[in-house]
């Protein structure tokens, strides 16, 4: 199963009892998301692994345009996460400014720090992007734990963080979660409608051809900082989340492992869509409920089936799942026809 | 008929060898200009100039009386398009997606575009699917939901053709866009060719068919060691004897 | 602040560390085109062994130390033909690979852990033996890594510039399908390259284990430092990884003495950046490989 | 071709479930033979791969030693005097275990607190790393239960807000500091040294010790960091010997990283005293890198030979587990935690948190198995941090070992 089969396995208007796709995909993942919403609520740890899973979502599908659909390896991300984590402790826990604001303030400084590190490394690509973008999130790591550590808390953190409220609601776990639910839904919504849209299929080109790219019109440059940037300010909802829903964030959660992690989820789910990303989240979560993962051998066969997918079945779970969806419809079609 | 491209004095040097020595040449509005020459010969050397791809060492490129800075992107945005001798495609995307990607040069015409279509396009597409739809009917390619990666070399060709026209290009470059194309293919592409050069645009095509360059170019360049050999009219040139000799004997 | 000579001497021997690290690179690259950044969790696994076996076992330190060796030249060539080969078969993206080696290298990690355990592993040197040059104490298995790590370079070196195969590498980097044609064996050199490689950064692991307490997250400090010591040396010559790897520990060791060791991680970014801005190719170069 | 490559993904899938399955049963109360009441589920969040790993695994064993010899009603002679010798149980119930590990990762920390709380835990004991407590304790907090993080140093898991349930028991970096501070003007040391390690943790440390040693009077005229992973420190230690300190301090987390600073301040920091936080004592790297150059250097540990009550757990442990050859002192309080839970759970009679913590806030002059000989802890609603000044061993490493250093008189 290659990308270009995955293509033609998932055209773009295939229809099923008249509706599209994707709007199918997407009120099925919807109902798919309440109903682990209702089993979430049910225990106070499940509440904690949903937002785990919301985070891990959020961060992989900051990865996806500039990486899956760009080329761009930007390994910064934990700089992006602690982006918005710290803007939600510091706002809350130190100024008597109004939470949501934390937010977008989150998010743009994510975009200026991507912004940076994309005019830093303007002219590189792949191992060498991958090198600069790793030291750039070490750098920030550094920051965060030690030089910085008078503003961040470092390894002592901030906590203190006060209950979101919006118009007088207060957010509490359980409605924090069923907007993490919403945010990684919606977000996952747009990108896959970017993706196929202009500004996603000139991403796409570029990262086959730049020449061709450019030839076509498509200013390659402001390009990849706006995937870059964009791709940041959706990572930082991930540290929003978390610091809102703990109360408490501290320097040790943002070190350069976690990017490794979430490295690995799109591969798993399969890269050909940004739903991938969310099944690669949700693969994780589902595991680590069904056992310790991250103790003992989880790690090893949470790495291995990455590296598999990658060598054996690059398309993923969405991509096995689509030539299955192709074989079958393309036998039944065929017995029809006869 | 007015000047729309013109190249000044162009020189080009890779390292120390002489790619292009001195090249003068000049498109008309509404004309169709052949650009022949033998293999090596700088034709997409000055093809990679003109377009932006490739910086010359000397000269000017000209389009309206003005001279043309920056990328290639800045220049396809300022109307100039092309193709590559190699088709340059995304072979995960669809031959649809492909040639969408040409609407780039028309509609992100600034960063402040860019940033607009940018968040606009992940809630509503407003790629415009029907004119890629219509210059893909026009030069008689079918078949668009097929991936790149799975199609003909030909359609290939076709693909990068249909992409360079969606830009809406006022000057349009065509790097030996027929081998591998069918009968129905390059009979499409010439009309949409006509069709350009009716509305006043401007056509540079190569390609190493003779035959069918002629059959369409209102003029004819030759360029043999970089530098412009011969230059005229379809039948002065094709009534010239070192023209023949140099062209059609060597290639 | 007067430089003591101890400094200069850890300098070198942190050096030739670096340096191994980046000529394993090198190697690997010449012929597969990748950068494998892999290349630290070999080390890791090697060092980790050696340190595990020696300690834990009672093998002794020269044993171990080949057996090292060997096991991670296997890794090398496990990783070209069921890693590299495959993908590079079907992807013409270089990202794909990428990110293949990047879940290799955490597979790595977590394999080590599963073997060795998550807690430093700390070996004891080849020899214990010392002794004391004007007042400072000089471990002989600090002088046996120096040698044998200058051995290695330039032995490797002689090969890649002098040997038949060497030579080969150089043609199959240079333009792959023109090495095929003039009938060089080239999935034959590139497992030699791989697993040569390997080999070279399994000595860099094992020599280094009893400077450190390796732990399984030493892989991905070793893959940084072995690809930041290839950066500045470049991939002109096959010395040009040992004078990468001088002159980041040099620089290294310069830095923490006038600004102190809590800056390094800036400095380590500051000085990839300056040398992506100002000499892409590294210090010794034949051609540019940026993008 | 691509079935094939299915089916491998699919048997390497299904076997690696297999190997999970394999793993994470519970396992019974130990030692409960006999024992008819309902078990008290204690929950102890371990560390078993990050940083905090290397005394996290001890401590995890000496809490389920503790629990065996409270289920047996087995208990040495000082412990004994207060609930009697043959006082099985928690009021005769059986106290059970579960684990959680966090891999020294805040956010997993959490889901493990979480996690505990569902398997029924109406008490957590941390052994993981400070940090790994500051962010569990707000479950703790949440659910109202007491939390115990008997082997932590950090002062501020105590401090408000989320801090009204947990405890600490072994003295935390502020009050070692104050001691360190005193004890080094009266030896009239003026300037000092600092050697860390790249850890957010060493960092913080650092700053507490930093803090109370220049309010004391003294100059810091060096602050080195040996980053995580280095395999040199020669640079650092040329640094230090460069600004002549009257006492260099190391206030690393990471073992290897304090044992190398001490490999290579073997010759030319010979003269300068050198004194470690109580995390010096606790991991063998750190003696096995720095070798004989360790010798020499001193620190402030929580464990006194001379004490018999240390002494009885330390050698009831070892047989029990066929011979540990060295007790970190976080294990003594692990034990001081399960017996101070027993305690606080038999006089609360309630298994209900606010209770139980109203009882451990009561709690004064509670032998333990750390500290000098005699020491004892003391809780008030006030202070959650029962330790004072005589749970501080000072010791020296001779011979690769270390044994108290009776010349150096702290401050009690």
């Amino acid at each position: 199963m290659t990308s270009t089969q995955i293509a033609t396995a998932l055209p773009r208007d295939r229809r099923v009892l008249g509706v599209q796709t994707w709007t199918v995909a997407a009120v099925a993942l919807a109902a798919l998301a309440l109903a682990y919403f209702g089993f979430a609520v049910t225990s106070p740890y499940r509440l904690d692994i949903a937002m785990t899973f919301t985070m891990y979502s959020l961060l992989a599908l900051g990865m996806y345009v500039p990486l899956f659909l760009g080329g761009n390896i930007d390994l910064a991300y934990n700089a992006y996460y602690a982006a918005g984590a710290y803007s939600v402790a510091l706002v809350g826990a130190r100024t008597h400014l109004p939470l949501l604001v934390a937010v977008p303030i989150g998010a743009l400084i994510a975009a200026v720090l991507a912004l940076v590190v994309g005019l830093a490394t303007t002219h590189l690509s792949g191992f060498h992007l991958a090198l600069a973008t790793m030291l750039a999130g070490l750098a920030v790591y550094r920051w965060i734990s030690s030089t910085g550590a008078e503003i961040t808390g470092g390894a002592d953190g901030i906590g203190g963080i006060p209950r979101l409220e919006v118009l007088g609601v207060e957010f509490d776990r359980e409605l924090l979660v069923a907007v993490g639910f919403l945010a990684v839904w919606l977000v996952a919504l747009c990108l896959s409608r970017f993706r196929r849209a202009l500004p996603g299929l000139s991403v796409r080109l570029n990262r086959a051809s730049p020449a061709a790219a450019e030839a076509a019109g498509v200013p390659t440059r402001s390009m990849k900082l706006m995937s870059l940037m964009s791709g940041a300010a959706i990572a930082s909802l991930g540290g929003t989340f978390i610091a809102l829903m703990n109360q408490f964030i501290l320097a040790d959660s943002f070190s350069h492992d976690i990017v490794f992690l979430i490295l690995f989820l799109p591969m798993l789910g399969g890269i050909a869509s940004p739903w991938g990303a969310v099944i690669g989240a949700a693969l994780l979560v589902l595991l680590n409920e069904a056992s310790s993962l991250l103790e003992g051998p989880g790690p090893l066969i949470f790495g291995g089936a990455s590296l598999l997918i990658l060598i054996l079945l690059p398309g993923g779970l969405l991509g096995i799942a689509a030539t299955t969806w192709s074989t079958w419809a393309r036998r039944s079609r065929g017995s029809f026809d006869d | 008929m007015t000047e729309l491209l013109a190249c000044r004095d162009i020189g080009k040097l890779y390292g120390g060898v002489v790619a292009l020595k001195k090249i003068d040449l000049a498109v008309d509005a509404g004309e169709i200009v052949g650009l022949v020459g033998a293999n090596g010969a700088g034709k997409s050397t000055l093809i990679d100039i003109i377009s932006g791809n490739t910086r010359q060492s000397r000269g000017a490129v000209h389009l309206r009386g003005a001279e043309v800075r920056g990328g290639p992107a800045k220049r396809a945005r300022a109307g100039i398009s092309r193709t590559f001798q190699l088709p340059q495609v995304a072979h995960d995307l669809s031959l649809r997606e492909n040639i969408a990607c040409g609407l780039a040069a028309p509609r992100f015409r600034s960063p402040y575009r860019l940033a607009a279509e940018w968040f606009h396009s992940a809630v509503h597409d407003t790629t415009d699917w029907g004119l890629v739809e219509e210059v893909s009917r026009s030069i008689g390619l079918s078949g668009l939901e097929r991936a790149a990666g799975t199609v003909s070399f030909g359609d290939l060709r076709l693909t990068e053709v249909a992409r360079a026209l969606v830009q809406q290009p006022d000057f349009i470059m065509l790097d030996e866009p027929f081998p591998g194309v069918d009968d129905d293919g390059v009979a499409g592409v010439l009309a949409a060719l006509r069709e350009l050069s009716a509305q006043g645009k401007g056509v540079l095509l190569v390609d190493h068919n003779v035959d069918i360059v002629a059959s369409i170019a209102d003029s004819l360049v030759l360029i043999a060691e970089g530098e412009v050999a011969i230059e005229g009219s379809v039948e002065d040139c094709m009534a010239s004897q070192v023209f023949r000799h140099r062209y059609i004997g060597v290639a | 602040m007067a430089i003591h000579w101890i400094d200069a001497l850890s300098a070198v021997r942190v050096g030739l560390m670096y340096a191994l690290l980046a000529l394993a690179y090198f190697l690997f690259a010449r012929t597969t085109g990748t950068i494998n950044f892999a290349i630290g969790g070999y080390a890791m696994v090697a060092g980790l062994l050696y340190g595990s076996v020696v300690t834990r076992v009672g093998v002794p330190p020269v044993l171990a130390l080949v057996a090292a060796v060997v096991v991670a030249t296997a890794l090398g060539s496990l990783t070209e033909a069921l890693v590299i080969r495959p993908i590079a078969a079907r992807h013409r993206d270089e990202f794909v690979v990428v990110l293949a080696i990047a879940a290799l290298l955490f597979v790595l990690q977590q394999l080590a852990g599963m073997l060795f355990g998550r807690r430093a592993v700390v070996a004891r040197p080849l020899t214990d033996s010392a002794f004391t040059v004007a007042g400072q104490t000089v471990g002989v298995h600090d002088v046996i890594t120096i040698v044998l790590s200058l051995a290695v370079v330039v032995l490797v070196g002689l090969w890649v510039a002098r040997g038949r195969s060497g030579r080969m590498t150089r043609a199959i980097g240079d333009n792959e399908d023109a090495a095929r044609a003039l009938g060089i064996p080239v999935q034959r050199i590139r497992m030699l390259t791989a697993s040569t490689a390997g080999g070279i950064a399994g000595l860099a692991g094992a020599l280094a284990a009893p400077q450190a307490g390796l732990t399984i997250q030493s892989g991905v400090t070793l893959s940084i430092v072995g690809f930041i010591a290839l950066v500045i040396g470049g991939t002109g010559t096959a010395y040009a990884p040992l004078v990468g790897g001088i002159v980041l520990s040099v620089l290294e060791a310069g830095a923490s003495l006038i600004f102190g060791s809590a800056s390094r991680d800036y400095l380590m970014l500051a000085a990839v950046l300056l040398v992506f801005a100002i000499r892409p190719e590294g210090l010794f170069s034949t051609r540019v490989r940026t993008t | 071709m691509r079935s094939n490559r299915l089916w491998v993904l699919v048997g390497a899938l299904a076997s690696s479930i297999a190997v999970l399955a394999g793993c994470g049963a519970s396992p019974s109360p130990a030692g409960a033979e006999g024992l008819t009441g309902d078990p008290l589920v204690i929950g102890v969040i371990e560390d078993t791969s990050g940083a905090a790993s290397f005394y996290s695994q001890q401590g995890v064993r000496m809490i389920e030693y503790a629990a065996e010899q409270v289920n047996r009603g087995e208990y040495p002679a000082e412990i004994a005097a207060l609930f009697g010798t043959n006082s099985r149980g928690v009021a005769g119930r059986p106290i059970q275990l579960v684990t959680e590990d966090d891999g020294n990762d805040p956010n997993r920390a959490v889901q493990a607190a979480r996690k505990l709380v569902g398997a029924g835990a109406k008490a957590i004991i941390t052994t993981s790393s400070s940090a790994s407590t500051i962010q569990a304790r707000v479950v703790c907090q949440e659910e109202e239960i007491p939390c115990i993080a008997s082997a932590n140093a950090s002062a501020d898991i105590v401090k408000n807000p989320n801090a009204d349930f947990v405890f600490t028991i072994s003295p935390n970096s502020t009050l070692i500091a104050a001691v360190y501070s005193s004890f080094f003007k009266a030896k009239g040391y003026r300037t000092v040294a600092f050697v860390a390690d790249s850890t957010p943790s060493s960092k913080a440390v650092t700053d507490a010790y930093r803090a109370a040693l220049e309010g004391a009077g003294m100059t810091v005229v060096a602050q080195e960091v040996i980053p995580v992973g280095s395999t040199d420190a020669t640079a650092q230690v040329s640094r230090v010997a460069a600004a002549a300190p009257a006492v260099v301090f190391t206030t690393c987390s990471s073992a290897p990283e304090e044992g190398l600073f001490y490999k290579y301040a073997g010759d030319r920091l010979a003269t300068t005293p050198k004194w470690g936080t109580n995390n010096l004592t606790l991991a063998d790297e750190t003696v096995e890198i720095a070798g004989p150059a360790i010798n020499g250097a001193k620190a402030a540990d929580l464990r006194s030979p001379d004490n018999k009550y240390s002494t009885e757990v330390a050698e009831g442990f070892a047989r029990a587990q066929g011979g540990d050859s060295h007790l970190a002192w976080t294990s003594l309080t692990h034990w001081d935690a399960v017996m101070l839970l027993k305690r606080a759970f038999e006089s609360a009679g309630t298994d209900e948190g606010p209770r139980v913590v109203q009882e451990i806030e009561g709690i004064r002059d509670f032998p333990v198995a750390h500290g000098q000989p005699g020491y004892t802890v003391s809780f008030s609603a006030e202070n959650h941090n029962g330790a004072s000044a005589r749970a501080i061993v000072p010791v020296v490493f001779e011979n690769e070992h270390t044994v108290v250093a009776k010349d150096e008189q702290m401050p009690q």
